[in-house]
This record gives structure tokens, sequence and C-alpha cells, in this order.
């Protein structure tokens, strides 16, 4: 009958692993995780502006930096209790939400800055009927734009998910006819003569929220103060950029060395996305994206019964208002 | 001797000819590519001192990033073998209990580790996502070697052993444990092989900056594909040699052995 | 094998035994999502309802579990075929002639090591299409094939060759009548682990991209939307095929080496 | 005496080690040499160098004039280590020789002549059995079937007995003794077994330890089947016995 015994202390161990749940945040937190994207630094100079210039280390915050391949694995992290705060899109942000996960919104950080790139032989929108676009995933912006354009114009785009960096290749061998992506892979392609810009953002969905700051909903709860120090020193990077022709320079510089990208190229994305940034969250195009993503069942039909509601849970400004009012 | 001696060079010199014939032909790839998105043998050199002397965008350098591999890899190939080798000999020690359960335990090999990646981000947490996607990659050649080894234990051996009184436990250690040694030793070898081979996979967990994987899997973001390069012939490079390095230890340990495999 | 004096009526218990532990699993599965009440622990009859939702109105794009496993399947087949056709041959010629091996070693070794996903940006610009999925795979599943023939053929019981040899048979009967043969179990044996690894290497493959349909296609579009469920079903289906042709091959072993004194599973 | 058939005069050399030193000996028709040698001492290298299957270093073995080489000459060798190929049964293992001489195995001649040489050996209804379903004597005789089917010109059998135990040995003996009788052939058995030897032989070479040389050669006269305890036997196996031992 060991055997028995042997069969009941596997399965219990096994239960064990199975059932084993991170335990998350301590009570005094010094310390944050803070996540980005890879090669995301045009549109979340923020962060990198943080980084290079030590902005968190001025309000006393220690950080641990995260760096991330797409929005949605941030978003993992995140819903796991890893990551506390963190800049990606708004809409890998609303499927977590969507899910039930309590993740919040507390700041923008651009609008628009993404672009349809196309073989040269597409001249207007309507040659796109039939058209193969290359798009990031099913959880981007990107992807949700191509459906409005193809919405708009009643026509058929066909999608092809595959990695930013790789679309170039894909339409330089032809195996797509056009991708949509953001900058500065839009831009490089087009320097590179693979082809050439049919839309920009800006004329799909102007003004158009793309990635914001995030955080979790239990971070504002507990530790208010920990993200009022983030904002201040999100805030004040924002600020830096703006403040002189000479720190927008080096800026640029940073952006060059963080992407790999030629500074010709960084320099006309950089004039592709509207400047400055607001740092609020377009809550219009915010709700126009969750529709979106309820149509296509991204996020599951019923989750969301009422969408000014969904809107004013997932967005929380106190903090990115209390920053500004003491500003002044 | 000398004989021998010339033979070795003879070899070592083809060797360098068979690598310098892949270098041209690369070379002539490369030119005739003429794209951003293809490093010439000359940018990866270029790529690799810049590895070593400066690092990353971040200024991580190239050992840094295999050091850090090597941990997790090392971490997730313990954890393999301290799970594999006593579940490999429990149950094949009960073969019944195996058979039994077969249809919970076998399918698991096949779902890739880069599948567990979303559930263990979601499950799991820090540095146990790392020792569990590389757990998962290389478990199975260990437990399943032990456990055959295990099987097919000259019944002779054992008999002798219980002939002469002996408790289970001692033909156990006595006689099971070295008998299997040798295919319990193969199969660490081919499971350190897996493991290392899953670091890109395991290193797609992000959040963290070092890493070989991280590197490559970064640098493809970037495009900075000479860096990629310099990624992948360091994982090949550090993978041969520790096959290399514990198919010289097998060789001198088993020397009892007729022939040892280098699978 | 150890238990065959039972064979008869025991295979129908151990199958039974495998059913009761699988129930056991699904059932302790349950309890465990149900008390941990976590949004990533689904129970087993929500990935039950992802799979018969996944089956009859398909993903989010609205293609279908089968056509996911098709286009996986085949992807997975090509690679394999491919990695059978270089590997065997390749492995032969080069246990007949070590030498050829031997200078070629510090080319061919390290790159068995190299990870297939990290091959992908540079398949990405080399090949094209269905080619680069085929490559990948056939990265996987080469090099068991091909080394397993190669160590197979150098191992071939050096008294076999002479018994022809004594009779002044030619090379090219040699090789038919006692090389091939001889190494066809664990050419074979190499093929079924070949195949397991290409089914490992399938989400490396499908993370290239370009394509929408396909098993890691799939998963790695509902990790996007951190839709555990459905990401298991892929998990699963995965694994039970991947499990099933593992199966199949060893059966079919087991057959035609009649004359093999023992199969090691492995 | 019969006419010369194998012309044996050479020397073999590994690297630096020399094994063979100028071994010189002929072989005549219908004869049953038996060549013993102590352990070591490069017997199987020469068996090799008889069957054609390597070359000597120096010198030459030639079959009627002409070096020898399977591929023309109708040799047959019977191996020291099993030889049955394990994926063919007994059938097509026997039937090997026969096709690679040239004979198609389909045709009612060919099968006739395995099924003869099957009996010979007394395997019948052993046709389709895989070498692991029978014991070790048996496979033993389907080597000594299959060098027998080719009727060969000169038969090499390399301490064919060396791994079976003893009892199954003398019963080989005895059965070799029987098959050679009725099909004589030209025989070359080599062995380090000297009772063995002195009751198959017609003639006996003894080899020194390594490097081999010829240290004597004996013709055996007495008649057949050989007592294994007569006199004659006895004083013979001794004086064998001794030159082996008085080198090795």
């Amino acid at each position: 009958m060991k055997k028995r015994w042997l069969l009941f202390t596997v399965v219990l161990s096994f239960v064990f692993v199975m059932g084993f749940q991170p335990t998350v945040g301590s009570a005094e937190m010094k310390k944050i995780h803070f996540g980005y994207l890879v090669a995301d630094q045009i549109h979340n100079f923020a962060s990198m502006i943080i980084k290079e210039k030590k902005l968190f280390k001025a309000e006393g915050l220690e950080v641990e930096w995260g760096e991330y391949l797409a929005g949605a694995y941030v978003m993992q992290h995140l819903a796991a209790g890893e990551v506390d705060f963190a800049t990606c899109g708004v809409i890998p942000t609303m499927i977590t939400r969507g899910r039930g996960v309590d993740v919040v919104v507390i700041a923008g950080s651009n609008t628009e800055g993404s672009s349809i790139i196309v073989k040269e032989s597409i001249k207007t929108v309507k040659d796109l009927d039939g058209a193969k676009i290359g798009t990031p995933g099913i959880g981007s912006i990107q992807d949700a734009m191509v459906d409005i354009v193809a919405r708009k114009h009643n026509i058929k785009i066909i999608h092809k998910h595959m990695s930013v960096p790789d679309m170039p290749i894909y339409l330089k061998k032809g195996e797509i006819d056009g991708f949509i992506a953001w900058s500065p892979h839009n831009t490089k392609a087009a320097a590179l003569g693979y082809g050439h810009i049919l839309l920009t953002s800006h004329d799909i969905l102007p003004g158009h929220q793309c990635c914001v700051l995030v955080t979790r909903g239990e971070l504002i709860r507990k530790e208010p103060e920990t993200v009022k120090k983030v904002m201040r020193a999100y805030m004040k990077a924002f600020q830096y950029e703006m403040a002189s022709k000479k720190n927008h320079d080096e800026t640029l510089e940073m952006v060059v060395k963080y992407t790999n990208a030629p500074k010709e190229v960084v320099v006309k994305a950089w004039a592709l996305t509207p400047h400055p940034y607001p740092p609020y969250l377009n809550i219009e195009s915010a709700k126009f994206q969750a529709e979106g993503l309820l149509k296509g069942g991204k996020i599951k039909r019923g989750v969301i019964t009422n969408m000014d509601k969904f809107i004013a849970q997932l967005y929380h400004p106190y903090f990115l208002l209390d920053y500004l009012r003491n500003m002044k | 001797m000398t004989n021998n001696y010339a033979e070795k060079m003879k070899t070592m010199g083809l060797n360098f000819f068979t690598l310098a014939m892949v270098l041209v032909l690369w070379t002539l790839i490369a030119y005739w590519q003429k794209s951003p998105f293809f490093a010439t043998p000359y940018d990866i050199v270029l790529g690799f001192v810049q590895m070593v002397t400066v690092g990353d965008v971040e200024g991580y350098r190239l050992w840094s990033h295999m050091l850090h591999s090597l941990v997790r890899v090392s971490a997730g190939f313990a954890a393999a073998c301290l799970v594999g080798i006593p579940g490999g000999l429990l149950l094949g020690l009960y073969p019944k209990i195996y058979d039994r359960t077969r249809i919970l335990v076998e399918p698991i090999r096949f779902i890739s580790p880069i599948a567990w990646i979303p559930m263990a981000i979601v499950l799991l947490v820090g540095f146990s996502r790392y020792i569990f996607v590389i757990w998962v990659a290389s478990f199975f050649p260990i437990f399943v070697s032990t456990l055959w080894s295990v099987r097919q234990v000259n019944a002779v051996y054992v008999n002798v052993a219980r002939v002469a009184g002996a408790s289970r436990l001692f033909i156990i250690r006595k006689i099971i444990f070295p008998s299997i040694l040798p295919s319990v030793i193969g199969g660490m070898r081919i499971s350190l092989g897996i493991s290392w081979m899953c670091i890109v996979a395991a290193e797609m967990i992000g959040g963290q900056m070092v890493g070989i994987g991280r590197l490559i899997l970064k640098s493809a973001m970037v495009t900075r594909m000479d860096l990629v390069v310099v990624g992948m012939i360091s994982i090949g490079f550090v993978g041969y040699a520790t096959n290399e390095l514990i198919i010289f230890i097998e060789k001198r340990i088993f020397r009892w052995r007729a022939a040892v495999s280098i699978e | 094998m150890a238990n065959d004096k039972n064979a008869g009526s025991g295979k129908l218990g151990t199958f039974g035994y495998n059913a009761l532990a699988l129930s056991i699993f699904i059932l302790l599965w349950t309890i465990v999502s149900w008390i941990s009440e976590s949004l990533f622990l689904p129970t087993p009859w929500t990935v039950l309802k992802s799979f018969l939702d996944l089956c009859t109105y398909g993903d989010v794009e609205g293609i279908s579990l089968g056509m996911h496993i098709f286009k996986s399947t085949l992807r997975i087949f090509a690679g394999f075929v491919a990695a059978c056709i270089l590997g065997i041959p390749l492995g032969i010629l080069m246990g007949l002639y070590p030498r050829v091996y031997d200078s070629t070693k510090s080319v061919i070794e390290p790159i068995r090591f190299i990870p297939p996903v990290a091959w992908i940006p540079l398949v990405i610009v080399l090949l094209v299409g269905f080619s680069r999925y085929a490559f990948i795979i056939w990265l996987g599943a080469f090099f068991p094939i091909f080394i397993g023939t190669l160590l197979s053929v150098r191992s071939v019981n050096p008294t076999h060759i002479d018994v022809p040899r004594s009779f002044g048979a030619k090379r090219l009967y040699i090789i038919r009548k006692i090389v091939i043969p001889s190494t066809l179990p664990d050419i074979f044996t190499g093929m079924r682990v070949g195949m397991g690894i290409g089914w490992d290497c399938i989400m490396a493959a499908e993370m290239i991209g370009g394509e929408n349909e396909g098993l890691g296609v799939m998963i790695l579009k509902y990790a996007e939307l951190i839709r555990i469920e459905d990401i298991m079903v892929g998990m699963i289906v995965i694994g039970a095929i991947g499990f099933f042709i593992n199966e199949i091959f060893i059966f079919v072993e087991r057959r035609v080496f009649k004359w093999k004194e023992a199969i090691v599973i492995s | 005496m019969e006419r010369e058939l194998i012309d044996v005069d050479m020397s073999m050399k590994f690297d630096n080690l020399s094994v063979l030193e100028d071994i010189k000996f002929k072989v005549h028709e219908n004869e049953f040499l038996v060549i013993v040698g102590p352990t070591g001492c490069g017997k199987t290298t020469l068996a090799r160098l008889l069957g054609g299957l390597s070359k000597p270093s120096s010198g030459h073995v030639t079959i009627a004039g002409e070096d020898v080489n399977p591929k023309i000459h109708n040799v047959s060798f019977v191996f020291q280590e099993p030889s049955c190929i394990p994926w063919l049964t007994i059938w097509d293992d026997i039937s090997m020789g026969l096709e690679i001489k040239g004979n198609n195995p389909q045709t009612a001649e060919t099968k006739a002549r395995i099924k003869e040489v099957i009996k010979l050996v007394g395997l019948d209804g052993f046709e389709e059995y895989f070498p692991k379903q029978i014991s070790g004597g048996m496979k033993q005789r389907v080597a000594i079937a299959r060098a027998y089917a080719t009727k060969p010109d000169f038969l090499l059998m390399d301490e064919p007995f060396g791994h079976l135990d003893a009892q199954t040995r003398y019963l080989m003996q005895i059965e070799i003794m029987r098959i050679w009788e009725r099909e004589k052939k030209t025989v070359a058995y080599i062995t380090n077994n000297i009772e063995e030897a002195v009751y198959l032989a017609t003639r006996i070479i003894v080899l020194s330890k390594l490097p081999a040389r010829i240290k004597a050669e004996h013709s055996i006269n007495l008649p057949r089947p050989r007592d294994l305890t007569g006199p004659d036997f006895l004083r013979i196996r001794a004086e064998i016995t001794e030159q082996c031992e008085v080198v090795g």
C-alpha cells in the first residue's frame, strides 16, 4: 500500500505547485518596477528621459527597469503583480481591464504616431481592397485601425500579424502589400525606399490615444505617495523635452541610440507625431477603441455593460491633475 | 604517436577550412542581399568587439549576458535533475504507477516551452518563471532515461544481491544506482543541451535586461542583426563546449563501459 | 518487457487506470481553480467551453481550431520530411566516411545548440513564406535524425559487415543489405525523437509571423488577449497530437523491428 | 598428397607492431588443416589474411597462383564472433552467400541447395526464425551452413566454437567432422584448443606467441572417428601442448 501513499504525495505536491500564487506588495515600498517597450522611445520618450536623467532617484525612489517586447507582455506582468508602472498602448490596457484585472491608466503618453506604409502600386485607399497588410498583432491599436479603415471605405483588408521590425522585410519581399506600424519603423521603411506612407494614424483616427502610463489599482489605494512621486518624475521628463530646443535635440539623440534608427528617420518620424503630446487620456478615443475591441471579440461580449463606467474605472486622472494644479 | 598527431592536425586544418568556406559563403550572401537586415561577417566581428568592450545600449557586456543566462539555465537544469532523477527512479521501481498515469505525463513532453510562457508569467513570479520554463524543457530526457534504465537493470545483478539477503534499500543503493548512472548522466547531458537551447524561449519572459536570449530578442527589435548573430554564435559555442566537457567527463568516469554515445 | 505476464487483462487495466488518473487530475484541477478563484487559473470546464467555441465559431478572427491544427501539422510535416530527406542520407554518408564529419564538426556541432527561436530574424531575411516554417522545424528535427543515423552507421557490428565481405560482396551490396537494415531501427528512433522536437519547435516557428493560422499563432494571439483558457486549449491540443504521433511511432517500431532484442523508449 | 591449393608466404605488421613473421606454408586440396597457437598470437589476423579480408604487409597469400580475393575466388569464412545477421531469418541468412556469388535466391536450384545445407547442419524447421529466437549453438550452425552453401573451394574457420560451452562445442566438433566427411572441402581451421585440433586435423601447424612464427608442423594420421583418450591421441596432444606452452 506504499504505492498509494506515494501517489498521494505526488498528487499533493502537484496541487501545491499548481495552487501557488504570487503574493504581492509589501507595505513599505521604496523600490518600484517600471516596464517599457523595446524600441518604442518615440512614443514613450518620458521613460527614457527618466532613466537617463535618474529622475526617480531625485524623487527618492529606487527603480528596477523592465524591458518588454510588446504591450501584452507588460500587461501579463502587471497582472501577475510584478510590474508596478509601465508605459504601453491603451489597447492592451483595456483588453486586460476587460479580463477583470485591476489596471489603471493614470496619464496619457502620446497620441497618433502610427502610419500605413504600402508598396508603390497602391495609390489610394480604395486600392487597399484585398491587400495583405501586416499588423503588430491582434491586441494592438494598429490592428484595430486597419479594421477602421476597412469599415470606413467598405473594403476588405487581409491582416497578417508579425513582429514590427520584420515588417519592412516582408514588404520588400512582396509577401505583404503594406503594413501599419508605429514610429520609427514606418518612417524607416519609407526611408529605405520599400514603400510610401499612404495614411497616417492622424488620417484614420485624429487625435487617437496611443500609449499611456499604467499602474495597478491596488497601488493607487495603498501607495498614493509613491504614485504621486512617479507622476512627478514622469511629468518632469515630459516637460524636460519641451523646455528647450537643446533638450529636444538631446532627447532626439537618445532616441537614435535606443531605437538604433538613423537620425534623419527619427527626425522625420517625430515630425509625423503631433507635438507636444497632451498628458491626458483622450476619453472619446478610448471609448471608440473599446467599442472596436468589443465588436472584434477581443474583449468578450457582455463584459462591458456600461461604457462610461468602464472608462471611469480605467482612467484615474487624480494624480495627473494634482500635479498640474500644484505646478501652477 | 607522431602519426596520430599529424592526423589530428589535419582534421583541425580541415575544420578551419570548412569554417573559412562558411565565412566566404556568408560574405557572398551578405553582399548579394545588401540589406540592413543582414549582417556581414565583418559587422559581426565589430559587433562582437563592441559587446566585449563597450556592451549593448544599456552597457551590459557579453560576459554579463552569458553569466545571467548560465545562472538561469543552471537553476532550471538543477530543478530538472532534482525532480527527474528521483522521479525516474521511483517510477522505474514501480512501473505500474508510470503505466497508469502515462496519459497525464506524456503529452506534457510535446508542449513546447514557449507555449508555457503566458502561463508561467501569470502563475509564477520572478526567477521561478525561468526555472519553470527551462525545467519543462529539460525534465523529460533526464526523467525518461532514468526511468527506462531502472527498468532495464540486469536482473542477474539484482538477484545476486537478493540471494545474499540484501535489503531493498541496499539493492537500490549498491546495484540499481551504479548500473543506471551512465544512462542517467547521458540523460543529464541531453537535458543540459536542451535547457541551454531554451534560454531564448525562457528569456522571452520580459522584465530583465540581461541574458543572452534577451540580447538576441532586443537586438532583433532594433534591427541590430550583427548582435543577433553574436548572440547566436555565443549560445552555439557555449552549448557545444559544455557538451564536449560532459562527454569528456563521461569517458573518464565510465571507462568500464564499452562505448559512450555522443548524441 | 516487464509486464508481459498479464498482458491480456493488464492492458485494459492500464487503460482504465489511465482514465482514472485523468479524471482525478481534472477533479483536482477543478478544485484548485475553484479555491484560488484566480482569473488566470480557469476551471477545466471553462477550458472545455473554449475548446467547443473554438471548434464551432473559431477564434477572434473566425479561424476554426481545425484550420489551426491543419496548418501546424502541415508545417511540421514539411519540416520533418525535409529533415528525413537530408538527415538520413547525410548521416549514412558521414557515417561511412567519418572523415567528412570530423572535418566539418566545428561548423555542424555549434549549430545544434543554437535555439530555433534565435534563427527567426535570419530566417525572415533569407527565406520566404512557407519555407521559413519548414526551416525552423527542420532545424529541430534534423539533428536527432542525422546524429542518430550517423552514430548508428558508425556502430554497425563489424562482423556483420565481414560476413558478405568474406563472400566478396560489393560495397553497395553491403550498404544495402547490412548497413541500412542495421541502422534502420536507430533511424526510426531518430525520426521519432526528431518528430517530438519538431513539435516542440512549432511555437518557435509560428512566432515568425505573417500567417494567422496555426496552433502556435493561436496561442500567441490569445496570449495578447490574456485569455488563459484558450491558451490552454492550444497547449493541450499540441500536447495530445504530439503524444499520439509518438505512440504511433512506437507502435510501428515494435511491429517492424520484431527481430530487435528490446526497444528502448526514450 | 593432393594438389597444392593455397600458398602462403608473408609477414604482417600494424604500424610498428609485428604480428606475423615469415609465415610460410601451403594448404593442399581436401585437407583439414588446423592452425593452433596461444591466445593473442595473431590467429584472427592470419585468418583474415587467408580469407582475403586484409592484405599482408609483405609477401603473398595466393589461391591457385592468384592473390586471394573473395570477389574472384570461392572462399567462405566462419567467424569467431556470433555472425548471424539479426534482421535476417535463418533461410535468408544462409542464402546470402549464394546471392553474392550470383545465384538468384528464388530459383529452384538455389532453394534446393539451401534446403540441403539446412538439413546438413540439422536446422530443418527453423528456416523462418530470427537469430534472437535460437540458441548459441544453432547460431554457429547457421554460420557454418552459410559458409558451406556456396560449395567453397576453400573454407576458413576462425575459432568457430570459441564462444560455446564445452558440451555444445564437443557436439559441434562431431558435427563438423560429419559434414567435412560428406562434403570434402579444403579447410583451414584456426583454434587455441589443442584437443580440438588433434581431433579434427589432417595436419596441424603450431604458431608461437607474438610475433607469431611457425613453430612446428604435424601430420595426423589417426583413424576417424578419433578416440579422445587413445594413447596416440594423448601423445600427439601432449607434444603439441608442450610446443605451445614452452613458447607461450
